[in-house]
């Protein structure tokens, strides 16, 4: 502590803060307007001041102090308080997470995307037999799960959609292929087991190579134009959330 | 014994106790026996380390007596320490046994001023501890703190077992939804009715309703559905004073005409037909 | 306006505050700090700042800068604040604090617990010479300034006491160590205040750590009845206060 202060002291030598030339009443308002709850008008600062102090040259002298400070004394319907300095206020933003849930049905399209992909959004709406909301794509490119692989070598070149690492991560995957396939699933009671013999499950594979089907995303693909569908002109329509 | 105890802990103003003259016999003005006695050894004015403790044992043997005369209520730890005190006057009076037993009366003397001194060194710490400046009452934090904004960054959860349910519940789904139960066609009452009715309006006399029926059916599969529904119909028109039925027997063929506006008919038999 | 603030450009040349001069992790600190009205330690002040900024010289440089202020940079319990110079008491009187009177016993107990601590009923009786009242206790802990730490792993395992952030906070305590007079106590050996004189450490202690003679409290340790002393059947008795 007390080699920072001696610190402190060379460094006066460029600036010097006098404490004996700066007035004492200075001090008083710096503590006054601090601790005050409130904004604090020109008179009320005066009652609290000694005799025979102009308030005015006060303030004014204080704000000029304060002007190129992280705090600015600053002037409020008459009344004078401390505030941070403007262009700070991105300082004064805390950032913080917080948990969510997934939608019922983000979780059904992540699901889908998980076993069937690389898939379309046509081909995810094919198997739910619903219309996917740009809300639930947008909300699980949000998770950072699932990403746009490429586009379909079809008729208007749909997005293909897959799988992360992140996606693995957060389900505690090794591979993909260690998602349960149609015998576990029915061994889990997860599937009926009297399902029609041609029902099947699709082996999951993320491998980043494009398949032969597919052509890889253009440089400048729009995400937020691409998902919404063109069909669809009001892309607020369902929040997947 | 706890209530006077308490009643001196309430704390008398701090000015009666802190060296009012000696002879103020006011027992309720201490802390308890140290404290009183601390307050006699001040008045020796000399450092507390260099105290006698034979003349504070006096002091305090005194007081006690005062106290007593004036027939005030001592606590019994008041009448410990004098006790005690006389105890250790005795002691340091008479020269020191060859064979001390247990610390010696001048190490017994030397550990009360001890405790004296540690008495007064803490409320000379506490006084110094009081009034250095205190928050809220000499000095003061922001009055208007500035609130910090927070930016919330969502985290989704999601569980392993929620992806497969998913999956699954939505697979199981689609496929029993294809799964189409043929619909059964299926004659209505008002269909029937509205045959009835205008076969009726066309046949004068008995006619049979399975002949009808048979006739009228195009697809055998529906035959059931046609009789059922036919034969309710009926019911409902004889029901309705519309029309007249006839059975001659169960399992007969069923009869049917419309209504006479005389009485019976000669040919039928009258008891079968319904109200 | 504009004529104070040349007014105070004239100033400056007799005090400079080189707006440009001076740090920009100096104006960031100050924002930070006085817009907080609670204290912030160093780590998450450094979270804030940009990379590379040496909090603890930006630290020190900002207590000097307010050292002749009246607000000053304090550190209370390795957290930072500002608060106003203790030398301006006279001028913050507010009606709506009032401090609340402590009795002169209750003074006594807190301090011996501040500066014997980690320290048990039973020592701090045999300092006074008198029993602690279950409401002198019941009134400090009400304080926020004193806590139970711990068990004293003696015959009868008792409570001992210690001193929390918030007594710092309260007497504009850096640390412990700052404790007025601590040194001249230890010096002469009263603060030695165990008679059986075997694991004694005469410095006062508030380190969240127990020590080796302390055992932890127990989930469920019920403080209400823990604070009634065994001797005192009826623990309503007195208040202290």
């Amino acid at each position: 502590m007390a080699s920072l202060a001696e610190k402190r002291m060379e460094d006066a030598e460029e600036t010097p803060v006098d404490a004996q030339a700066r007035p004492e009443e200075l001090r008083l308002l710096e503590a006054l307007l601090f601790a005050s709850a409130e904004p604090i008008d020109q008179a009320a600062l005066a009652k609290r001041m000694p005799d025979g102090v102009d308030i005015k040259v006060a303030l004014a002298q204080l704000q000029a102090e304060y002007a190129s400070r992280g705090v600015n004394l600053v002037r409020v319907a008459n009344k004078w308080t401390f505030r941070t300095a403007g262009d700070l206020s991105w300082l004064m933003t805390r950032e913080s997470t917080e948990t969510r849930r997934l939608s019922r049905a983000a979780i059904e399209v992540l699901a889908i995307i998980a076993y069937h992909q690389p898939v379309t959004r046509a081909e995810i709406e094919e198997i739910r037999g619903v219309i996917t909301s740009k809300g639930t794509l947008d909300v699980l490119l949000e998770t950072g799960w699932i990403r746009p692989r490429g586009r379909r070598k079809t008729p208007g070149r749909p997005l293909t959609f897959g799988t992360t690492e992140a996606f693995l991560s957060q389900f505690s995957l090794e591979a993909l292929g260690d998602l349960p396939g149609l015998e576990e699933l029915k061994g889990t009671g997860l599937l009926d087991s009297r399902l029609p013999s041609g029902f099947s499950v699709p082996t999951p594979s993320d491998d980043v190579a494009l398949r032969e089907d597919e052509d890889p995303l253009e440089i400048g693909d729009n995400l937020e134009l691409l998902l919404a569908p063109a069909a669809d002109p009001e892309p607020e329509g369902g929040d997947g959330n | 014994m706890t209530a006077e105890i308490l009643s001196f802990e309430t704390g008398r103003p701090a000015e009666i106790a802190d060296g009012e003259p000696a002879l103020v016999v006011d027992v309720e003005g201490y802390e308890g026996p140290l404290d009183l006695l601390l307050t006699l050894a001040r008045q020796q004015k000399v450092d507390l380390a260099k105290i006698s403790i034979l003349a504070l044992a006096d002091q305090y043997l005194i007081f006690i007596e005062a106290a007593r005369k004036i027939r005030l209520e001592l606590a019994a730890d008041y009448l410990v320490m004098a006790a005690w005190l006389a105890f250790l006057k005795s002691r340091l009076l008479l020269p020191e046994p060859a064979t001390p037993d247990g610390p010696s009366a001048e190490e017994m003397a030397t550990a009360l001023a001890n405790r004296l001194r540690r008495l007064e060194a803490i409320r000379e710490a506490a006084n110094r501890l009081m009034n250095r400046p205190q928050f809220q009452r000499d000095i003061f934090p922001r009055g208007n703190p500035e609130s910090i904004a927070e930016i919330r960054h969502p985290k989704f959860t999601a569980t392993l077992f929620d992806l497969l349910t998913a999956y699954a519940a939505q697979r199981q789904r689609r496929v029993l939804a294809t799964v189409h139960l043929a619909k059964r066609t299926v004659w209505s009452l008002a269909e029937a009715r509205a045959s009835l009715e205008r076969l009726v309006g066309m046949a004068d006399d008995w006619s049979c309703l399975d002949e009808y029926l048979l006739s009228y059916v195009v697809d055998p599969t529906q035959k059931a559905t046609v009789f059922a529904s036919s034969f309710a119909a009926a019911l409902e028109l004889v029901r309705e004073g519309e029309m007249e039925i006839n059975q001659k027997e169960a399992f007969a063929p069923i009869y049917f005409r419309k209504r006479q506006p005389q009485a019976s008919g000669a040919m039928s038999a009258p008891d079968l037909s319904v109200e």
